[in-house]
């Protein structure tokens, strides 16, 4: 009869209305200063430098200033100048560094595509979202100071992923390690060999020990498990 | 059986205009809804002319959100380009990703792996249920209840805005599909959460439907308003549920099945009279159909990998050539056009997004009707203003 | 209680005679509503309280809104002052001499009749009373004034209700 | 469904004066498409529209395309005779050609009565300066109504009796065609930190247009209007 | 008056006449009715005012417990202890007060400044002169009217009047259009309200408020009250007269002239600051003198549902029934969307109309059988008095909703 759709909608709000006081589903609002909501691991905003230690974080930047994630970043809000001289990195190898890290946070959109592009894991999302400042331009304009945090950051964020990461990178460290070790080995052997057969033209010095598998840039990283 | 209507563009005024308009009467109000209007979902522009209430001529303005993003397509990589995508229609991310990497799948021959797809099938079926809430929730709104369809739509989007956030990593601008497969592979938690969100969803659609469908005030401000031709929806390129609700049977996910929809048993509405009552339902039984298809790809998701092992990420040339993909999004039929010369940039970077098309009708359908049925016939058409001006 | 009397007396007449020298057509009608209230204060003043406000109701509710829509809808500039004729000494004179006539036939009357002098206080009628006087001797008057509203009511809704083709027709050149 | 080839030949057995010629896509996706003379596009297009096989109902996408002038190198083996009569020598002849450019508008057509995947129909403008004219479909499908507006608006093709042409997207004022790969951005340039590439070029040409002053820090000059 | 029972005339009931001679005892005698009445103006103004703040904090509240949501309650009084100064939005009324006092009242420059100014003081002064005849307790009535309800519409009619002068003043298009629809609605639903207050009327037999709370007075078989909305007619004619109440305050399904989906805020649109306020505070005045009406003829006024409960003070009565009614007005707000300007009227003329004159004979016959005798009669004369009300309800009901009905729908084979 005419009404009873009306007054089957007011019986629906009513039961919201009742609903609200005691059953959880029908009460959404968490009241943001004062209660917040866990954030899931997987959320991004903005990135950052992963640093391996962290009393010295510019100097032991991960980043080797390879411009990748300048040249592949959709808004073109990175801008590295790389350094003249190198520095050792955590193998060891003597690696380029950034002198220059910028990242205009009014541009990025926090798409996490230079994360996907670096090979060295250099730079990863964080969970920041309370940055808000007051003055427009050069505060939203982080260098590489600002974006430079320990890794023990990046594993409080991202625990599992932080995890894998460091995984492989040991791994890599490690098949370096060997493969150096090998490479010593066999100019060891050489050499020994050389001195053995003092005529023998002197052999050409073995290469230099091939630097830790750079995961070339066309093998694709595997995807990181959330 | 859809015969071809005679020129379409039939002289517009029928009865209900008055013969006699000229500057002597100059009792013609001329109206311009927009863009600053509450009800213009967006910055959009209709320059209205009334007769008194009735509406006498209703010409569309939008281009005040456009930023070229074709262009922009042109002068990053294909991969640069896909969080843009997000930007389009920002209620759907997840489907315009999937659209974007299909089309570079056709146009590169790239394979995907099977467990990829699925994920894509159940992302954006999800996609779809948060799309149809909202609009059922704006139409309520613009039919003048005060926003309470609209929180409950909202709640329910938010559970599966924190799916997506918890997998991709951003609830509305989720970058989440790459040309080949996916980009995170989802932990089982996230699989639980998502089968107890599709579990609750048809007890929240019996409750939507308790307060709205049967509601008489809503039937009487939508039944017979807003009325649609099929052949004129056909003609006028009209895709998605406005197109089943004027009765014509064109779903891509049965029409050309693309992923793995010829996979799922589900069944596709139509309507019968094409008015704004008819496009309302059509999205609420649509939404029944998803969670159909939710359950059975969440219960037979195969393990494997997520991502196809010859795909690339970075440096990605496909070979010269074109492709046209489309898929069937929420709000209909959103395709890209594809032409590529080899290089890591597209050549030619084209949308065809659904919401802009079906715009073209808009003045058919409000002719003869109050100021108050054109807000709610502008609802029913769901469009947002990021999709049309692109 | 003269002071209410005199009070009363001079916001009638005054309201009145402005509402006519205004040119902004609305403050006028605005102001004969004022002159109306008056009227009903007065009967208030007297002591008949249900005719003050059926006085109150018919007129400050009801023929208020028919002069302003009629004052609305009859003038075409969207200006809201009145386009009045300047007041030539022709139309001056024709208008006292009107107001000299009707003024003469109302004194006359008043003069030859002879009122009650007032029995100090007002008879205390109750709404009862009056509605059985209505519904006894005086219900025929109820009924003629009845059936002439319904059917001036049922004229305007057949005029406005008429079909808009047929007026269509008249519009066309 | 009719493949491209068949549905070319028909064409010309059915309309003799027309030339259809058949596009072929390079690419991993098989879509070829027809090219059709401006002429009798449109006797063409009702055609599709309204033949019992086809039946092609539903223009699903309008596109523009801008090609520009392209100078191609055709490298060509010419075999030489060597004036000494030894055997002849094959020489790579370098022949460079100018070849014109066109503004192309490219219809995907679907059939929504059969089911049946794209027809793809092309039309190419004379040239990109004053031949720009193309018959509209808007009469054959309503759904290129604003699709060809959008050409128009930037790309620059004027479609003959298109019921409504005016710009959509860009405002009414607006003179060029921004999606030519032609087109020069305007010089709004407004400061921005991190300046590299193309727009450090312009800033520094900013910062020297403006007057030499004093030299205070970037972010104090006010943004060009 | 009877002789009052002694519950009845308990110390509660009779405080407001003590406090009334005590006040007025100060005075000298020939002005001290002239204090009375500014007295019973007075507490009037104070009672409704702090009941509006409060009204639009409940209203808020409410409609967010209905979608889920705390609503306000970040307003706080600082300086009240261990509080924190967040007292569940208490100081929301307060906020908004202070907001609309401090508000920048910007007039339009060609509007008609004195009608702008003089559109919210009409409003405002109306309707609350509505209030001056509604018995709000046994002794609480400031003005005892002989023709008590005809005093209340004709005060009621003023709205209208108002509603023109804001819409017309504005000097803006879309002002005066709305103001023409809010005149067509209030002048198309004065009808149906009217026609369902006369049947009370008939039945009480007189036109004073007390006179109609003393005739719903008393107890069938012990406990059932005699009021009125207990009788079919009584039903029927409460309904009415609630939807068109609806109608009359430009609450929910009529709020058309503010439709910000349509003319944005309808007259309203030129008023900011204390003046916007000021219109604010009129619709909910009038809100709640239509409950306070509403009560007074069909839910017993003052009167106690049960003998037993008459120890509670009488305005503690009208008080819980008055709330009970804007509870009501605000759980409709948040739940039905609003209607077309056609369909207002056609509902208002072509169902409101017919039904309340069908009610007007209805509530005839219950007074003509009101003496059958026995039982077994009264339940036929209960029977019949539905059956005449309900059967026009469902036949006029389907012509109106012809063209409406829910669909069932096809899938595609």
């Amino acid at each position: 009869m005419l009404g009873s759709g009306i007054i089957q909608g007011l019986a629906v709000t009513a039961k919201n209305l009742v609903g609200s006081f005691h059953d959880p589903a029908r009460f959404t609002t968490t009241q943001y200063p004062e209660e917040r909501t866990k954030l899931p691991e997987n959320y991004r905003n903005f990135p950052f430098l992963v640093a391996d230690a962290a009393n010295d974080p510019i100097g032991s930047l991960r980043c080797v200033a390879c411009q990748i994630c300048e040249k592949e970043c959709p808004p073109q809000c990175i801008y590295i100048e790389k350094s003249k001289d190198k520095k050792p990195d955590a193998a060891g190898k003597q690696q380029f560094f950034p002198a220059v890290f910028d990242i205009d946070t009014s541009v990025c959109m926090s798409c996490q595509i230079c994360v996907e592009v670096c090979p060295f894991d250099a730079i990863k999302m964080d969970q920041v979202f309370e940055i808000a400042t007051p003055e427009r331009f050069n505060a939203l304009l982080l260098d590489r100071g600002q974006l430079a945090k320990p890794n023990t950051y990046y594993q409080q964020i991202h625990p599992t992923e932080a995890a894998e990461v460091d995984a492989r990178l040991a791994a890599d460290r490690k098949a370096g390690e060997e493969k150096a070790k090998a490479a010593a080995a066999a100019a060891a052997a050489k050499a020994a060999a050389a001195k053995a057969a003092p005529a023998a033209p002197a052999s050409t010095a073995p290469s230099a020990p091939k630097s830790p598998a750079v995961p070339g840039t066309e093998a694709p990283k595997p995807p990181t498990t959330a | 059986m859809i015969e071809s209507p005679s020129s379409p563009l039939a002289p517009l005024a029928g009865a209900h205009v008055r013969a006699v308009h000229d500057a002597f009467h100059g009792d013609l109000l001329e109206v311009s809804m927009g863009p600053h209007h509450p009800s213009t979902h967006g910055v959009f522009r209709m320059m209205v002319t009334l007769d008194g209430e009735t509406v006498v001529k209703l010409k569309p303005v939008f281009g005040y959100l456009h930023r070229n993003h074709e262009k922009l397509g042109e002068n990053t990589t294909y991969l640069g380009s896909m969080p843009y995508t997000d930007r389009l229609d920002y209620f759907c991310s997840m489907t315009n990703n999937w659209a974007y990497a299909l089309a570079v799948e056709k146009l590169a021959g790239q394979a995907v792996p099977d467990r990829a797809e699925y994920l894509r099938v159940i992302l954006a079926e999800l996609t779809r249920l948060l799309n149809h809430t909202c609009l059922a929730g704006f139409l309520l709104q613009d039919a003048g209840a005060s926003g309470t369809p609209l929180m409950y739509a909202f709640r329910e989007r938010e559970k599966i805005l924190d799916l997506f956030e918890s997998l991709s990593g951003s609830r509305m601008m989720c970058n989440y599909q790459r040309f080949g497969g996916c980009r995170v592979d989802p932990t089982p938690a996230w699989f639980d959460a998502a089968r107890r969100v599709t579990e609750e969803y048809p007890r929240f659609l019996d409750e939507y439907e308790a307060l709205i469908t049967g509601n008489e005030i809503l039937m009487a401000r939508t039944q017979g308003v807003g009325r649609l031709s099929a052949a004129l929806a056909v003609s006028a390129g009209i895709t998605g549920p406005m197109l089943r609700a004027c009765g014509v049977d064109y779903d891509l996910r049965k029409a050309e099945p693309y992923g793995f929809y010829s996979r799922f048993e589900f069944r596709v509405p139509l309507g019968d009279h094409g008015d704004t009552y008819d496009r309302y339902m059509i999205r609420i039984l649509e939404m029944r159909e998803s969670v159909k298809i939710l359950q059975q790809a969440l219960r037979d998701i195969p393990a494997g990998p997520i991502f196809d092992s010859k795909a690339k990420i970075r440096a990605f040339r496909p070979k010269a050539g074109e492709a046209y993909g489309r898929i069937e999004g929420p709000k209909g039929e959103i395709g890209f056009y594809l032409i590529s010369d080899g290089t890591g940039n597209p050549y030619r970077y084209r949308i065809r997004p659904p919401s802009f098309v079906n715009l073209t009708v808009l003045e058919d359908m409000c002719l003869g009707h109050t100021i108050a049925d054109a807000v709610i016939i502008l609802g029913s058409i769901d469009i947002v203003l990021g999709e049309v001006d692109r | 209680m003269t002071f209410a009397f005199a009070f009363l007396a001079v916001l009638m007449v005054a309201s009145a005679g402005v509402a006519m020298l205004l040119r902004n057509l609305i403050h006028s009608a605005l102001l004969l509503v004022l002159s109306w209230a008056g009227v009903a204060a007065f009967y208030l003043w007297a002591g008949a309280q249900f005719v003050a406000f059926a006085q109150l109701l018919v007129y400050v509710g009801a023929i208020s809104m028919v002069v302003l829509f009629a004052v609305l809808l009859t003038r075409r500039s969207a200006g809201s002052v009145a386009d009045v004729e300047p007041a030539t000494f022709a139309r001056a004179a024709a208008g006292l001499l009107a107001a000299g006539l009707v003024g003469g036939v109302l004194g006359a009357t008043m003069l030859r009749s002879h009122f009650p002098t007032a029995t100090g206080e007002a008879p205390k009628i109750s709404v009862h009373d009056i509605g059985v006087d209505l519904m006894g001797p005086q219900v025929a008057a109820l009924l003629v004034v009845g059936v002439i509203l319904t059917v001036s009511l049922i004229g305007a809704v057949v005029i406005a209700a008429t079909d808009p083709a047929a007026t269509d027709k008249e519009d066309k050149p | 469904m009719e493949t491209p080839e068949q549905i070319r030949d028909r064409l010309l057995a059915r309309f003799p004066g027309a030339t259809v010629t058949l596009v072929v896509n390079p690419g991993a996706s098989g879509q070829h498409s027809l090219l059709l003379d401006p002429a009798n596009a449109r006797a063409i297009a009702v055609f599709l529209r309204d033949d019992p096989v086809l039946r092609l109902d539903y223009c699903s996408n309008a596109t523009g395309v801008d090609w520009p002038e392209k100078e191609i190198v055709e490298t060509t083996k010419v075999s030489v005779p060597d004036p000494a009569g030894g055997a002849p020598k094959i020489v790579e002849q370098k022949t460079k050609r100018i070849q014109p450019g066109y503004l192309e508008a490219v219809y995907h057509l679907y059939s929504m009565a059969l089911k049946t995947g794209p027809v793809i129909i092309r039309l190419r403008t004379g040239n990109r300066t004053d031949q720009v004219a193309l018959p509209s479909l808007t009469p054959v499908w309503r759904a290129c109504e604003f699709q060809e507006r959008e050409i128009f608006d930037l790309y620059g093709i004027v479609f003959t009796d298109h019921p409504d042409l005016r710009r959509i997207l860009m405002w009414d004022e607006f003179k060029d065609h921004p999606m030519r790969k032609d087109y020069v951005e305007p010089d709004d340039y407004e400061w921005e930190p991190t300046a590299h590439d193309e727009v450090l070029v312009r800033a520094k040409a900013h910062a020297a247009a403006a007057a030499p002053a004093p030299v205070a820090p970037p972010p104090a000059e006010a943004p060009q209007p | 008056m009877t002789a009052p029972a002694p519950l009845t005339d308990s110390f509660l009931e009779r405080v407001p006449l003590l406090v009334r001679d005590f006040i007025t005892g100060w005075f000298p005698e020939p002005i001290r009715w002239v204090v009375a009445g500014l007295l019973a103006a007075l507490t009037i103004l104070l009672v409704f005012a702090t009941i509006f703040a409060l009204l639009t904090l409940l209203e808020r509240k409410i409609i967010a417990r209905v979608q889920n949501r705390p609503g306000p309650n970040r307003t706080g009084l600082p300086w009240l202890p261990f509080t924190e100064g967040r007292v569940f939005g208490l100081g929301q009324p307060l906020a908004d007060g202070i907001k609309a006092l401090t508000k920048e009242d910007i007039v339009p420059r060609d509007a008609d400044q004195v009608l702008h100014f003089l559109a919210p003081v009409v409003l405002v002064a109306f309707s609350l002169m509505t209030f001056a005849v509604i018995p709000f307790g046994r002794n609480l009535v400031s003005v005892d009217l002989d023709a008590a309800v005809l005093f209340f519409f004709a005060a009621g009619a003023g709205t209208e009047l108002a509603v023109f002068m804001a819409g017309w003043s504005s000097h803006n298009k879309y002002s005066l259009l709305a103001a023409m629809r809010a005149l067509a609605q209030l002048i198309s639903y004065e009808l149906p309200l009217l026609l369902s207050v006369v049947p009370v009327v008939m039945l009480a037999g007189k036109l004073s408020t007390t006179g109609i709370v003393a005739a719903q007075a008393g107890w069938k078989f012990g406990f059932i009250p005699r009021w009125f909305v207990l009788s079919p007619w009584g039903a029927a004619g409460f309904v009415i007269f609630f939807i068109a109440a609806l109608a009359e305050s430009n609450r929910s399904p009529f709020d058309l002239p503010e439709a910000e989906s349509e003319l944005i805020a309808g007259h309203l649109t030129e008023y900011s600051g204390f003046k916007y306020a000021l219109f604010f505070m009129a619709e909910y005045f009038g809100m709640m003198a239509l409950s306070g009406l509403g009560v007074t003829l069909f839910l017993g006024g003052w009167q106690a549902p049960l003998p037993v409960l008459e120890v509670i003070p009488s305005y503690l009565w009208f008080g819980a029934k008055l709330m009970l009614l804007i509870l009501l007005f605000m759980w409709i707000r948040a739940t039905l969307p609003r209607l077309r300007m056609d369909q207002l009227t056609r509902l208002a003329w072509k169902f409101l109309v017919p039904l309340a004159l069908i009610n007007l004979g209805n509530a005839a016959f219950w007074h003509l059988s009101a003496a059958w005798p026995g039982l077994p009669l009264q339940a036929v004369r209960y029977a019949i008095g539905v059956a005449v009300i309900v059967i026009p309800f469902f036949l006029i009901g389907r012509r109106l909703s012809a063209g409406v009905a829910p669909r069932t729908y096809r899938y595609a084979p």
